[in-house]
């Protein structure tokens, strides 16, 4: 790999591991601060793709797609809070598990229903279309550039959600004793959904922005569960900057591992994920 | 009147859940314009999603088999699962025929009597687009696809091709499925500068494949190619990103035989959507299970005399009329195509009457 | 003189830049009840923990019978006869109360591979968690739940759980915390016929308990030893007084 | 009156807990409230804060319904628990932990305040960034009693508050409470400590198994030996 | 007096089960026989998940480890012995669990969720990336392990009922030894270290060591289970191997009620009966599933076997507070 190559795919680690980070920002929030073994993250992050396909062939624009998307998901996440998570902070969190594995499905299906089992593009905002040449052949396009932007901010503004603000040690004392939160006069429930939907808004903001880029499809959902689930735990569970930092790992293993050990490309991702647990049996960040 | 017992053992949830909608559909506008009956037989389906998952293929075609007794299996899109239903076929000594799995060992060292495919080999297109790439002067190409079976045998198709006719494949790419992050690839395509790239992708893969490598800005400098379905039911997703590819398939958007026209006019009719490739493997598997039945003339279901007679059919497809192999693979024309605003133009005939070679078949 | 079972020296513990734990030494003999006292947060539990092997000291060294044990794992000492008992509760709250000492009772001989025997008919392992159970003050609670039992009967289900592991060297860390008057009276009892045979180190901070059984005090501060002596020398001292005890007069 | 109530039957599962227990407090008025280990003690407390719904009976607070809940509402009308056993949140902070509960008091007052709090307990100042879990045992409980006083509580609950605190903290408690006391905002007190309770609070109520046995002043528990052994055994 | 309905239920289900080849056809009586194929392998899981509180997400691996085991073993033209076969690929399936449990046994909770995951999907990657069992396409198992011992036929696998006889008496004989197992010694600090490992630590207990025999334990019977599966349909692929079998798996466990070895096999029965209903009603058949999930959560909290006895508690009067 020349010298050239090499800073590219730098870029293309960062890159990919800032759109993980992405993927995986909602369930910072719902799995990492909240506590929820949500395995329908997925499904809310395929919802959000749907979503700016239906609404950007609405409206014609994506910008506009999602300043309509994410209050829909926002209220779509809280009426979900509101109907079934809320039973079930009580039991066994495996329970989770059972619950959210149900609406994996009935997403998949509903979305077959709704739309069909086709393929989908959805264009670029003209705003962001260009590309940016990198090397004689090589260019880069801006949206991906915009993405990494967003996800930068995004990973700063829920760092300074849950570690700074009120509501966000209101939430993370929430995950430990739920009963002391309401004991000292905080609705503990109304915060909940609020912060749900908010994870849930999250997880269709990325699956908006992603779209262009990645396409619509069935089981675009359960493609990148694990990743984001991958990218929670070895942060540290509960850590933003964990969470990023665990994403570029991730973007750093893939990216060099597919060019440097193609025959072990597959595996990386574990391997990663094996060896960072083993070496931090908590996370790279771990948080008390 | 007798009645035939289909299963259709296909997808109809998950990935690949359109293409199983459309082989279903194919297959019943054949019954349908056959009055609802083939061969004279009433047909009665049996149906079971497989979700594309092959653990749970083999007890899945059993249902079929077994429950539902049928005469003949219909199925299926994915290749792992085919092979497992290629399998309960063999066991059960049941009629199956495969209207998309393109894995070669269908038709080759696993073949069998009673199994018999209605669409390709996944050795087919990519074999007939290893000779178009050379043949346009192309010498030092890269491949990339998903590290599973069927992209393996795709490129190594292409290369035996491409590679007898003076070509080399300057690196094989793999990644491992069905991860679609390409920009490493693509880095390293733009690095080592070969004449020309060739893909298998599908689905979503094939979509973010193409565009990517569009915005990349190596679609200007590097020619793309690819085999089979890169360009099928994807070309719209692909939004512009598409537009002047080169694929090898044995179907096209605008055949000109008249079979072809009236099948579209029809399909499009029934079910408000343009007909693809798989609609016409499904249509074509109940052509072919029709050419065995008539064999009977309408006596009890003999599958020693069905086989028989479908080996020696020569059918009229949509794609242009083909025979079989002796193992029962379509001996049948590779067209290479251009997309076309939102078809694949016929650009010509890549390769006439190819075969599968067959390799390792025994019968 | 009587007999050293546990006997620590330079134990030291840090927590990033806080020295919990610095250079304390501490003996327990058998046939006496050693009381640590000291502040909040002048380091008790923490020497509770690095003798009990839960946390392991940063230097010094923690000798059994002798021997040298502080690489040894908390199981371990455990297995040798260190038993201990926790601040806060430390239960198996869905078991009952017995089967939470039949497992105490157990781990003297686990016997995990006799597939074919019951566990729950051991006849040892359950004739001592009754025994345990007696002591404790819990006869009759036998089959509660131990998470639906009173905080204060839980922390007593804390205590027989030690107990019935039958160690020879008891860390009682606040015993008696929760526990109502009756059954701290009751426990003051127990603790004087539990001494007889065992090393006891008890950590509390009802002084009356204290008093009433301590037959050592060390007073601990800012994790150091300040003080240490027989009871009479400890109340009287004017530093333990400053830093710990506060002045006669204004006791309650 | 702040916080009452009547007839209280409350059960875990089918076992009958408090058996017909009327209850009331008035604003700054201090109340011990004193039983064996199991009497029911706690449940009452629970039961008022709304955690637990009673079977019969009801509680009101400030004259409103507020039986079973909601907890948070119950709270917000001024009323602060400190549980047993401590209640802080491991995975936060000191500091964290008592912001997060700051509030201004029903009538607006903020006399606690954070600067206030790390005053009363300064050895919780000198370990502000600890996290919750790593605080010794006695360290919690007073982070637990300066965090009820960080929402300026009309009335505050205790439970058990000093166990596990040193003799001087435990006294340097007490006066924070009388401090409490005096400045109007009133307490339940449940210690085993009855001595302290008895002198500390104007009136006191006896629970044994879920029935009150004894309600009335301070000061006649104080002067009647006979009572507390017969009801608290000692 | 409940004890002894559910024993009188426990022995009517095995009494249909007994008979059922007698009168169900082939294709059910190998449903039956996955269903008990299935319940071997959550039984082995909810060894680990419901009494040692280990949730392992990559139980799949030990499951097609075994089944690869089995079909490596088997000549291409050849049946294997199955008194080899059988206890080769337990062991390989146990032996694979023993070294991944030395590693995965150090994280917990969350993060042991997600090691195990890892180790399996790097066995997934192994067996789908390289030839070495056919790859991505699975290989088949032609024949059938032979049972002949010295000459002597005991049974024959090839016959339908002999296998249906093979599986049930498989499962019955995990079933009895998991109950021995959990009501001796070793299956009690299991539990105990499910409920609070710290605790058993400071008892004496070498709970690496108890966790470690535990995990071995329920490797192996995955593994037996996997190589059941594999007799059964003669085909192995990958996808044995994949998060998602994982994933079902544990779903049993859950569905059925964890801590609770006939919940597991009514969480198999279940998730296969109600995949079997529900696809001969409607192509959207993923849908009814789902829904019935979310109810089952919804209404059946605990999982199927916590169910009767809340429906008699509730029948013996309401329930307050918890
Ligand atoms: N894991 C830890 N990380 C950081 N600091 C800790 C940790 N554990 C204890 N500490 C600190 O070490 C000091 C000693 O704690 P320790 O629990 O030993 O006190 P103690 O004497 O038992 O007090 P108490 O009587 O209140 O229980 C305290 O200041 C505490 O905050
Ligand atoms: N979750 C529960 N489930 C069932 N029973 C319970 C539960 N919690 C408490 N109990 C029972 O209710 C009774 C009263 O308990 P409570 O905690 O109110 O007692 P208390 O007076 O506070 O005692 P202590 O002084 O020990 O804290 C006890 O017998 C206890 O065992
Ligand atoms: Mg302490
Ligand atoms: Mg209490």
């Amino acid at each position: 790999m020349d010298f050239v190559s090499f800073l590219i795919q730098v870029l293309n680690s960062l890159q990919y591991g800032l759109l993980l980070f992405l993927v995986a920002s909602g369930l910072t929030l719902v799995f990492g601060i909240m506590g929820i073994i949500n395995l329908a993250h997925g499904s809310f992050y395929m919802v959000g793709a749907y979503l700016a396909f239906a609404l950007t062939s609405l409206t014609g624009n994506l910008m506009l797609a999602i300043a309509l998307g994410l209050p829909l998901a926002f209220v779509f996440g809280a009426i979900l809070e509101w109907a079934l998570f809320s039973h079930l902070y009580k039991r066994d969190h495996l329970e989770q598990v059972l619950l959210t594995y149900g609406l994996i499905l009935i997403f998949e299906e509903l979305r077959s229903l709704a739309v069909g089992d086709d393929v989908h593009g959805v264009t670029i905002p003209e705003l962001f279309s260009a590309s940016i040449p990198l090397s004689d052949n090589l260019s880069y396009p801006v949206y991906r550039l915009v993405i990494s932007v967003v996800c930068l901010a995004l990973a700063g503004g829920l760092y300074w959600l849950i570690q700074k603000t009120r509501l966000g040690m209101m939430i993370r004392a929430g995950s430990h004793d739920r009963d002391m939160v309401k004991a000292l006069g905080i609705d503990i429930n109304l915060l909940y959904r609020t912060v749900f939907a908010l994870g849930v808004a999250l997880a269709a903001l990325a699956g908006m922005l992603a779209a262009p880029i990645s396409s619509v499809y069935p089981g675009m959902g359960s493609s990148v569960l694990i990743i984001s689930f991958v990218i929670v735990v070895i942060g540290g569970v509960g850590s933003v900057w964990g969470a990023l930092v665990a994403a570029l790992v991730i973007g750093f293993a893939d990216t060099f591992g597919k060019v440097l050990l193609p025959d072990l490309a597959g595996l990386m991702v574990y391997l990663v994920m094996a060896v960072v647990l083993l070496w931090r049996p908590e996370g790279i960040f771990k948080k008390g | 009147a007798e009645k035939i017992k289909v299963g259709l053992m296909l997808p109809y949830t998950g990935t690949y859940a359109a293409l199983g909608t459309a082989i279903t559909n194919g297959f019943k506008q054949y019954v349908q314009e056959q009055g609802g009956k083939l061969g004279g037989y009433e047909v009665e389906y049996s149906v079971v999603d497989d979700e594309s998952d092959p653990s749970k293929a083999t007890e899945n075609a059993s249902k079929l088999v077994k429950r539902d007794n049928v005469d003949v299996l219909v199925g299926t899109v994915h290749s792992g699962v085919a092979l497992a239903m290629a399998k309960v076929a063999r066991d059960t000594k049941t009629l199956l025929i495969i209207p998309n799995a393109g894995a070669d060992e269908l038709t080759g060292p696993l073949c069998a009597p009673n199994v018999f495919r209605s669409s390709f080999s996944a050795w087919q297109p990519a074999y007939a687009m290893g000779k178009i790439v050379a043949e346009r002067g192309h010498k030092n190409v890269v491949t990339v696809t998903w590290k599973y079976s069927f992209g393996e045998q795709s490129v190594a198709g292409f290369k035996e091709a491409f590679e007898k006719a003076g070509g080399k494949v300057a690196k094989e790419l793999y990644l491992p499925f069905p991860n679609v992050e390409f920009q490493p690839f693509l880095t390293e395509i733009a690095s080592l500068k070969p004449d020309a790239v060739f893909v298998f992708f599908a689905g979503g893969g094939a979509v973010k494949f193409v565009k990517d490598y569009d915005a990349a800005g190596l679609k200007k400098s590097i020619p793309l190619y690819g085999s089979g379905f890169l360009t099928d039911g994807t070309i719209d997703a692909m939004g512009g990103s598409g537009e002047g590819l080169l694929t090898t398939l044995h179907y096209a958007d605008n055949l000109t035989n008249p079979k072809d026209q009236a099948f579209r006019k029809a399909y499009a009719m029934n079910y408000k959507i343009q007909p693809d490739v798989y609609a016409v493997q499904g249509y074509d598997a109940a052509q072919m299970l029709k050419t065995g039945l008539d064999s009977l003339k309408g006596g009890k279901f003999d599958k020693d005399a069905v086989i028989k007679a479908m080996e020696t059919a020569k059918i009229d497809s949509p794609r242009g009329a083909f025979t079989l192999s002796k193992a029962h693979n379509p001996v049948q024309d590779i067209y290479l195509r251009k997309v076309e605003g939102r078809d694949n133009k016929l650009v010509g005939v890549a390769e006439k009457a190819l075969a599968d070679p067959a390799r390792g078949c025994r019968m | 003189m009587s007999e050293v079972l546990l006997a620590a020296e330079g134990m030291t513990r840090r927590f990033g830049g806080l020295l919990a734990n610095r250079d304390v030494k501490i003996q327990l003999e058998r046939g006496v009840l050693h009381a640590l006292l000291g502040p909040n947060g002048a380091g008790k539990s923490t020497c509770i923990n690095m003798l009990s092997g839960d946390l392991p000291p940063s230097e010094g060294t923690i000798r059994y019978k002798g021997e040298d044990i502080t690489a040894l794992t908390s199981y371990q000492r455990s297995r040798i006869g260190i038993g201990r008992s926790y601040q806060r509760t430390n239960i198996f709250p869905k078991f009952t109360v017995l089967e939470n000492c039949r497992l105490a009772a157990q781990s003297r001989k686990p016997r995990p591979w006799s597939l074919l025997t019951n566990a729950l008919r051991m006849p040892e392992a359950v004739e001592r968690a009754r025994a345990a159970i007696a002591e404790a003050g819990l006869s009759g609670r036998e089959d509660r739940v131990a998470g639906t039992m009173s905080h204060g009967e839980q922390r007593q289900l804390e205590i027989a759980m030690v107990l019935a592991t039958d160690a020879e060297v008891l860390l009682l860390d606040e015993p008696l915390a929760g526990m109502g008057s009756e059954e701290s009276a009751q426990m003051v009892t127990l603790l004087n016929r539990l001494k007889a045979t065992r090393a006891i180190l008890l950590v509390e901070h009802d002084m009356d308990a204290v008093f009433a059984v301590a037959d050592r005090i060390t007073v601990m501060v800012n994790g150091q030893v300040l003080e240490s002596g027989s009871p009479e020398q400890i109340r009287n001292s004017p530093d333990v007084q400053a830093a710990y005890l506060g002045h006669e007069a204004e006791h309650e | 009156m702040l916080l009452e109530a009547i007839g209280l039957h409350t059960y875990y599962g089918s076992s009958h807990i408090l058996h017909g227990v009327n209850f009331h407090i008035r604003k700054g008025e201090a109340l011990g409230l004193m039983g064996r280990n199991g009497m029911g003690k706690t449940t009452l407390i629970r039961t008022m804060m709304g955690f637990l719904t009673p079977k019969a009976g009801g509680v009101l607070v400030r004259g409103q319904r507020m039986t079973g809940g909601p907890t948070h509402r119950i709270a917000k009308l001024g009323i602060a628990y400190v549980p047993e056993g401590r209640g802080i949140f491991p995975n936060l902070t000191v500091r964290e932990n008592l912001i997060m509960a700051a509030r201004a008091g029903v009538d607006g007052q903020r006399d606690w305040t954070f600067d206030r709090v790390m005053a009363t307990f300064p050895r919780l100042a000198e370990r502000i960034e600890n996290g919750g879990g790593n605080l010794s045992g006695g360290e919690q409980q007073m982070l637990t009693i300066g965090r009820a006083l960080m929402t300026n509580p009309d009335l505050l609950i205790l439970d058990e508050a000093t166990e596990g605190l040193a003799p001087l903290i435990v006294r340097e408690i007490w006066r924070v409470i009388r401090e409490i006391r005096d400045s109007g905002i009133a307490t339940v007190i449940v210690d085993k400590n009855h001595s302290a309770v008895t002198a500390l609070t104007d009136r006191s109520m006896i629970l044994v198994k879920g029935q009150v046995v004894f309600d009335g002043p301070s000061t006649e528990v104080r002067n009647n030996p006979e009572l507390i052994k017969k009801h608290l055994g000692v | 007096m409940n004890s002894r309905i559910s024993t009188i239920f426990k022995l009517a289900v095995l009494a249909g089960v007994l008979a059922f080849p007698a009168f169900g056809s082939d294709f059910y009586a190998e449903m039956v026989a996955k269903v008990l194929i299935l319940a071997i392998f959550a039984m082995s899981l909810d060894l680990l998940v419901g009494f040692t509180g280990l949730v392992s997400f990559g139980h799949a691996a030990y499951f097609g480890i075994a089944a690869y085991a089995v079909a490596l073993m088997t000549p291409k033209y050849d049946p294997a012995n199955l008194w080899l076969a059988l206890p080769a690929s337990i062991l390989a399936a146990a032996a694979a669990a023993f070294v991944i449990g030395l590693f995965v046994l150090r994280t917990k909770g969350i993060y042991f969720i997600m090691v195990t995951l890892a180790f399996a999907q790097m066995a997934y990657y192994v067996f789908h990336d390289t030839p070495l069992g056919g790859g991505s396409d699975g290989i088949y198992l032609n024949f059938k392990p032979d049972a002949t011992i010295a000459g002597w036929v005991p049974f024959d696998l090839n016959e339908p009922h002999h296998l249906y006889y093979f599986v049930v008496a498989a499962m019955l004989a995990v079933y009895g030894l998991l109950k021995l197992v959990l009501r001796s010694p070793f299956g009690r600090v299991l539990v105990g270290i499910r409920s609070n490992e710290h605790r058993m630590l400071s008892l004496g207990y070498a709970t690496f060591r108890y966790k470690l025999a535990a995990f071995t334990l329920a490797g192996g019977l995955a593994g037996f289970a996997g190589f059941l599966y594999a007799v059964l349909f003669g085909f192995v692929t990958p996808e044995y191997l994949s998060w998602h079998k994982s994933g079902d798996v544990l779903l049993m466990v859950i569905l059925g009620g964890m801590g609770n070895l006939a919940g597991a096999i009514a969480g198999a029965a279940a998730l296969v009966g109600l995949q079997e209903i529900f696809t001969g009603m409607t192509k959207h058949w993923q849908l009814l599933m789902g829904l019935t999930i979310v109810a089952a959560v919804l209404f059946m909290p605990g999982g199927m076997a916590a169910t009767p006895a809340r429906i008699m508690a509730r029948i013996n009067g309401g329930k307050t507070n918890e």
